[in-house]
């Protein structure tokens, strides 16, 4: 009845676990934007698809010339690196156009304002790269090798392992050093930290520039094995802010964790609730072969609605509360 | 010519309506709500199953597909209103996202993602409603019929708004906190302005899907419900007359470039101008293009004798 | 008030300035812009190569022909926009499209009422056909192309046992469903049937759960974006299934996204007609490569056959016309009509067309199989009494 | 005849208590103070009686009745309003629909049931009516406080007094029992407190209760009948403004032990 064997458990597992890591990456800039500037930087998931496309565009320019499958690997680290610096600039553009003018505004406008960035953002790469899919061939093989039964690839080591050192860098960049402490203190109170010799507006593009370089990587990881297109950013990017939602915005540690957590039950704990839907049906006698995949979008929404009613500072998020 | 002259004033009327309904909601009560196209869906698609089902008279569907919506707006209101800020615009779109993904999956009832298309034209009284005839007569009388939904919409509106209700919903706005130390139980102010915009947004589903006889979930997606916000920014939030403004500018700058067709730009330039006013209303004139309050229409009138003579 | 008044100005400055030589206009409705913007482009394409050919032979008697594409977006709001506006503004004899089934079902009544031709290249909703005698499909059904294809699948090629992943819109479903009725009915084992909603492209969790069962074969009924990433996900979860699919693979771009794992699909599709020594498909393709710098896929060839048809039908109707009424462009648009309807053994790119009554095209199925990085045609296939019937 | 009375009343905020099991009562009519050093829990005691904090333990009762834990808005109809420390107005109203939303509550012609609000929507049509009455009360309080001229003006653009005494008139308009003042002197310069003063005991001529919370000794000693010092929570001592001044425990807690 259960159709569940523990290599197909594990198997989502690993599947989640990569989606996860993807999802951690992009939630660190949605956190981090939002810890500072305390806004949904709407925007977030257009700037990882023009990183992606960027790197696209230089890594199968520069793999016309390669002559070995080394080269190839040195022009996608290549690319990577193009790619982080441009979104990164990207990002600091954007806030400094579309968001600065608005600090001081109602809260809706810089969330209006970055729909508009989005939708920008979207039709202009359907101009300049078209609006099909394009393919981000491996640099490597990808073949996938088995392990009792379970496939792994490399491009799901890749991601685990990218994500994982990103993340651990990160956490020591604002723990550790002089400008991690400055964003800390930023995001803390803005016109407290800027009378204490704190260059706001530098810290809060230098926010921007991390958020979107890193966006720039999940992106490029997503589209190796999801592959590119212009419309990739909107879904990817909702659910990551939603995975930096459930394990605290503000909050880098809670990003990751959010991430994973999501990345796990979109896959696994879907599965899970699925064989439960089946067996309280064969319970009352009625058989169903499964519930539609599609809803597993529902998870991260209803995920979102959940914890923002139980606990809507997050998994590790601090509660706020509001002086009177 | 006609003709399209008065499809793109029944869009407008239609989008009206909408952004009336999510002004009450948004710009009155101060909660971002990012699922209005889901509430009209809710309407839409009650009317398309219960039109095929039965072929019942449309004012009694149309009135049913508002209080069903209106009951969503207060299932979704209850649990969520208790969130702030961007956590309820957030909280909102992932209730659209889910009401859509129900519809598709929900196929017995909404037959999924292929949209229910054999819709039967409506009947009020016994006369039936063509609008999409050749003939001019049918669709004028279509536009009536959404106009009169219009005016009865903006009337109700206004009307609460003017009372005591209405500014019990802008006391929320201001302050939560005073509101509640004034005597007002905000939760159900609050469930109540999301259960009357929904009942709205519902109406104009309906009205949608007796139109466009042909529905499916891919009409009432995230992008309406910006559409419908944008319309209620551009022209000011909180101030009825600045939505219907709105509407009259943002539904033509929808349409219109799509119907121009000039060839050698590419289309995607429509959206990419509709992005950029998004981004420069929001920098240089946040308040909308009238702001909270309404015109001043004896000062105008004693100004210049252009303007509409109201009161 | 000044400026917006200038700007409505310049709008119908504009609409009146595009009205001025005396042409036959034919419309285009499909996406342009969005997520689908890629299927409206290849057959605006396809459309255009049609038209050139006929106004580079002199038109209908010296008169040109104008296309006028207008998006869609895939909304019935804008599709049911841009029907008014071709036929109030433009009026056009005659329309390709709608792309999709929800936009086609939308314009249709207008169509009929205002009597314009619609011939949809890629509609396969069954309903489609019974909204008028002035719409056509140009499409295999979802029916017809499922009849074939299961009983091919399940007689020729032996299979019994088949999973089958779709998308949960019109075409995917329409397929899926279809060919799971026709193959149960033959004695074959649907082992399970997973779904995925649009523009979903993580297929990862179906596809595990397909992996564990003991299927022959995956049908994947979907367009090519989703086919690709199907098969660049099944090779990462190590299935190794025999991959089956219908006329959603036949656009060449599958190549480029899928590489080497688009090799080996079985699927069906428009067939590969030889008449006598030209070989029109295959003509065609070159052409538009030539032109455009990227193959057609089916949907395309369709189009390009549908804008054909309606032209001659245009064109025939016209002479029907004395004199006065030719100078003045009274073509009579029931005799348009009649002219498309009675469209039998048109000899097209997307093969042999014929419409029955009710507006479908009756077309024979190609069951084709990617190999090298191009397709194969296996053989073309047609149901006579209920039984599948090759043809030679 | 004691108004409101509270028993053991606590609140603790993760760990640290910021009330520790306060007593305390209030006289009808009376005029009572509450004075504390800075983070003493004045407010948060204020917030506890009408309902914005729910208490860990204990109990609050007004007029007999037990309102611990009530929802404020249902407190604030029992007859207790209030003021805040940092001024709360309807900013982007005018100073009229201020005040009106004070009367909120107060009117309903027509009763179709319990729910005000949906008396509000069926009572649709006798709008007119009920905002004449609304409106006319509204005006009253405006002339009491001098507002009339104001009446028309956004709030957020009155003067800084001028914002506090349309708080405390919008409070008023609720028709209280008794009126909570979170420093309503803070930042009014000497002439200003001085009209506060007088402004506070005419409202309390009219009946009504008044407790509030002062840093402004002057005033504070001037008009109450009673004083309550608060000191990390804790209530550590109460009596009449002259018995304050000179308890040792209440200089303790001000100016810190003479060594």
């Amino acid at each position: 009845m259960f159709n569940l064997s523990l290599q197909e458990l594990l198997q989502h597992l690993i599947n989640g676990l990569t989606l996860g890591a993807i999802y951690a990456l992009i939630a660190l800039g949605y956190t981090m934007v939002y810890g500072i500037l305390k806004f949904i930087n709407f925007a977030h998931g257009e700037i990882l698809m023009v990183g992606t496309f960027i790197s696209l565009a230089v890594y199968n320019v520069l793999c016309s010339t390669a002559t070995s499958g080394m080269m190839i690997i040195v022009f996608f680290i290549i690319s990577i690196i193009i790619a982080m610096i441009s979104s990164g600039l990207l990002g600091v553009v954007i806030e400094k156009i579309a968001y600065k003018p608005l600090r001081n505004a109602s809260r809706l406008a810089p969330l209006l304002s970055a729909i508009g960035v989005s939708i920008i953002l979207t039709n202009l790469a359907q101009i300049i790269f078209g609006t099909k899919d394009q393919r981000f061939a491996y640099p490597y093989n990808n073949d996938p090798f088995n392990l009792f039964g379970i496939s792994i690839t490399p491009t799901h080591i890749l991601t685990i392992i990218v994500s994982l050192f990103l993340m651990v860098i990160l956490k020591f960049f604002i723990d550790k050093t002089k400008l991690g402490k400055a964003m800390r203190a930023t995001s803390e109170n803005k016109r407290i930290a800027a009378l204490m010799g704190i260059n706001v507006d530098f810290i809060v593009s230098l926010t921007f520039a991390i958020g979107s370089s890193l966006a720039a990587v999940a992106g490029i990881l997503y589209a190796l094995d999801y592959k590119a297109k212009s419309t990739m950013g909107l879904l990817i990017g909702l659910k990551a802010f939603i995975a930096a939602v459930i394990g605290g915005i503000g909050n880098i540690t809670g990003a990751m964790l959010g991430g994973l957590l999501l990345g796990l039950l979109e896959t696994i704990g879907f599965r899970l609730f699925e064989i439960l839907v089946v067996s309280i049906y064969s319970i009352f006698g009625k058989s169903i072969t499964g519930i539609p995949l599609g809803l597993k979008h529902m998870v991260a929404f209803s995920m979102l609605i959940l914890i923002l009613l139980i606990k809507p500072s997050g998994i590790l998020g601090k509660n706020v509360r509001e002086k009177v | 010519m006609l003709n399209l002259l008065i499809i793109v004033l029944i869009y407008i009327c239609l989008f009206c309506i909408l952004s009336l309904s999510l002004n009450l909601i948004a710009g009155y009560t101060g909660l971002l709500s990012l699922c209005h196209a889901s509430f009209m869906s809710i309407g839409a698609y009650t009317t398309a199953i219960i039109m095929t089902k039965f072929n019942a008279d449309f004012l009694l569907v149309l009135l049913l597909s508002g209080i069903l919506a209106s009951f969503f707006g207060i299932i979704i209101g209850l649990p969520t209103l208790r969130l702030k800020g961007d956590y309820l615009a957030i909280a909102t779109l992932g209730f659209g996202e889910i009401v859509v993904n129900i519809i598709i999956n929900w196929e017995s009832l909404t037959r999924g993602a292929r949209g229910i298309h054999d819709i039967p034209t409506a009947k009020i009284f016994n006369y039936r409603l063509m609008p999409k005839d050749a003939g001019i007569l049918s669709k004028v009388i279509y536009f009536l019929l959404i106009l009169i939904f219009l005016v009865l919409t903006y009337a109700f509106i206004s009307k609460i708004i003017k009372s005591r209700f209405g500014r019990a919903l802008e006391a929320i706005r201001e302050d939560e906190i005073a509101a509640v130390s004034m005597g007002i139980n905000i939760t159900k102010y609050k469930v109540f302005s999301f259960a009357i915009g929904a009942f709205f947004a519902g109406i104009a589903g309906s009205l949608f899907s007796i139109y466009f006889l042909s529905i499916s979930p891919g009409n009432f997606t995230f992008n309406i419900s910006i559409m419908i916000l944008c319309i209620v920014v551009l022209g000011g939030m909180g101030n009825n007359f600045a939505s219907i403004l709105g509407a009259l500018i943002v539904v033509p700058a929808y349409y219109i470039p799509q119907l121009l067709n000039i060839p050698f730009i590419p289309p995607q330039f429509n959206q990419i101008i509709f992005g950029l006013i998004l981004v420069l209303m929001m920098i240089f004139r946040p308040q909308g293009l009238l702001g909270r309050k309404k015109p001043d229409f004896e000062r105008i009138i004693k100004r210049k004798s252009f303007f509409i003579r109201s009161r | 008030m000044k400026r917006l008044s200038v700007f409505f100005l310049i709008i119908i400055a504009i609409i009146l300035f595009s009205c001025g030589e005396k042409t036959i206009n034919i419309g285009f409705i499909g996406p342009l812009t969005g997520d689908a913007a890629n299927y409206g482009k290849l057959m605006t394409q396809a459309i255009k190569i049609a038209v050139e050919e006929k106004n580079e032979a002199g038109g209908i008697d010296g008169i040109k022909i104008k296309f006028i594409p207008m998006d869609s977006e895939g909304k019935s709001d804008k599709a049911n926009l841009a029907i008014e506006k071709l036929a109030s503004v433009d009026k056009v004899w005659g329309i390709v499209g709608a792309v999709f089934s929800g936009t086609s079902l939308s314009i249709a009544p207008k169509c009929e009422t205002a009597k314009i031709v619609m011939i949809s290249p890629s509609a396969t909703h069954k309903a489609l056909t019974s909204k008028g005698k002035f719409i056509f499909r140009n499409v295999l059904s979802d029916e017809l192309q499922a009849i074939v294809f299961a009983k091919y699948v399940f007689n020729e090629m032996g299979l019994r046992r088949i999973a089958v992943l779709h998308i949960k819109n019109d075409y995917s479903q329409g397929l899926a469903e279809d060919f799971k009725k026709v193959f149960e009915n033959e004695g074959g084992v649907i082992t399970i049937v997973e779904s995925a909603v649009q523009d979903d492209n993580d297929f990862k969790t179906q596809l595990t759960k397909i992996k564990q069962t003991d299927s022959e074969a995956l049908f994947i009924p979907n367009y090519i974006s989703e086919i690709a990433q199907i098969l660049e996900q099944a090779k990462q979860l190590d299935i190794n299934l025999k991959m089956l699919s219908a006329d959603g693979f036949t656009n060449p771009e599958i190549f480029k996204l899928a590489g080497n794992l688009a090799n080996g699909i079985v699927f069906s599709g428009p067939p590969n007609e030889k008449t006598g020594v030209n070989n029109l498909k295959e003509e065609f393709e070159n052409k538009y490569f030539k032109k455009w710098g990227e193959k057609p896929d089916s949907f395309s060839l369709n189009s390009y056959d549908g804008a054909k048809i309606l032209i001659d039908a245009v064109e025939k109707a016209y002479y029907d016309l004395n004199e006065k009424d030719r100078s003045k462009l009274k073509i009579n648009r029931d005799i348009i009509q009649k002219y498309v309807a009675n469209t039998k053994g048109y000899k097209g790119v997307s093969g042999n067309i014929s419409f029955l009554d009710n507006g479908d095209a009756l077309k024979n199925v190609g069951i084709s199989i990617s190999e090298n990085k191009d397709y194969k045609q296996l053989g073309v296939y047609k149901i006579e009494n209920n039984n599948l019937v090759k043809v030679e | 005849m004691t108004l409101i009375y509270t028993k053991k009343l606590r609140k603790e905020f993760g760990g640290v208590v910021a009330l520790d099991d306060v007593d305390l009562c209030i006289e009808k009519g009376s005029i009572t103070g509450l004075i504390g050093p800075n983070g003493a829990g004045k407010t948060t005691l204020f917030n506890n009686i009408t309902g914005l904090d729910k208490p860990t333990s204990g109990m609050v009762f007004f007029n007999e009745k037990n309102i611990t834990g009530v929802s404020p808005y249902k407190i604030t109809r029992c007859g207790i309003a209030r003021t805040f420390q940092n001024i709360r107005l309807f900013k982007e109203m005018t100073v009229l629909e201020n005040i009106m939303i004070g009367r909120h509550f107060k009117s309903s012609h027509i009763s179709f049931s319990n729910n005000r609000s949906l008396n509000a929507l069926i009572g649709f049509f006798n709008i007119k009516k009920e905002e004449n009455d609304i409106y006319r009360t509204s005006k009253k309080w405006l002339s009491f406080f001098n507002l009339d001229n104001f009446h028309d003006e956004l709030a957020k653009n009155l003067p800084y007094g001028r914002q506090k005494e349309l708080e405390i008139a919008r409070a008023l308009a609720t028709d209280p029992e008794i009126l909570f003042l979170d420093e309503p002197a803070a930042g009014l310069n000497p002439k200003e407190t001085d009209e506060l003063m007088k402004l506070i005991t005419k409202i309390n001529e009219l009946g009504i209760t008044i407790f509030l919370i002062e840093h402004d000794m002057k005033l504070i000693m001037n008009i109450s009948q009673k004083v309550i010092v608060l000191n990390y929570g804790k209530k550590i001592a109460e009596g009449t403004p002259n018995k304050i001044q000179n308890d040792p425990v209440v200089i303790e807690a001000y100016l810190g032990k003479e060594e």
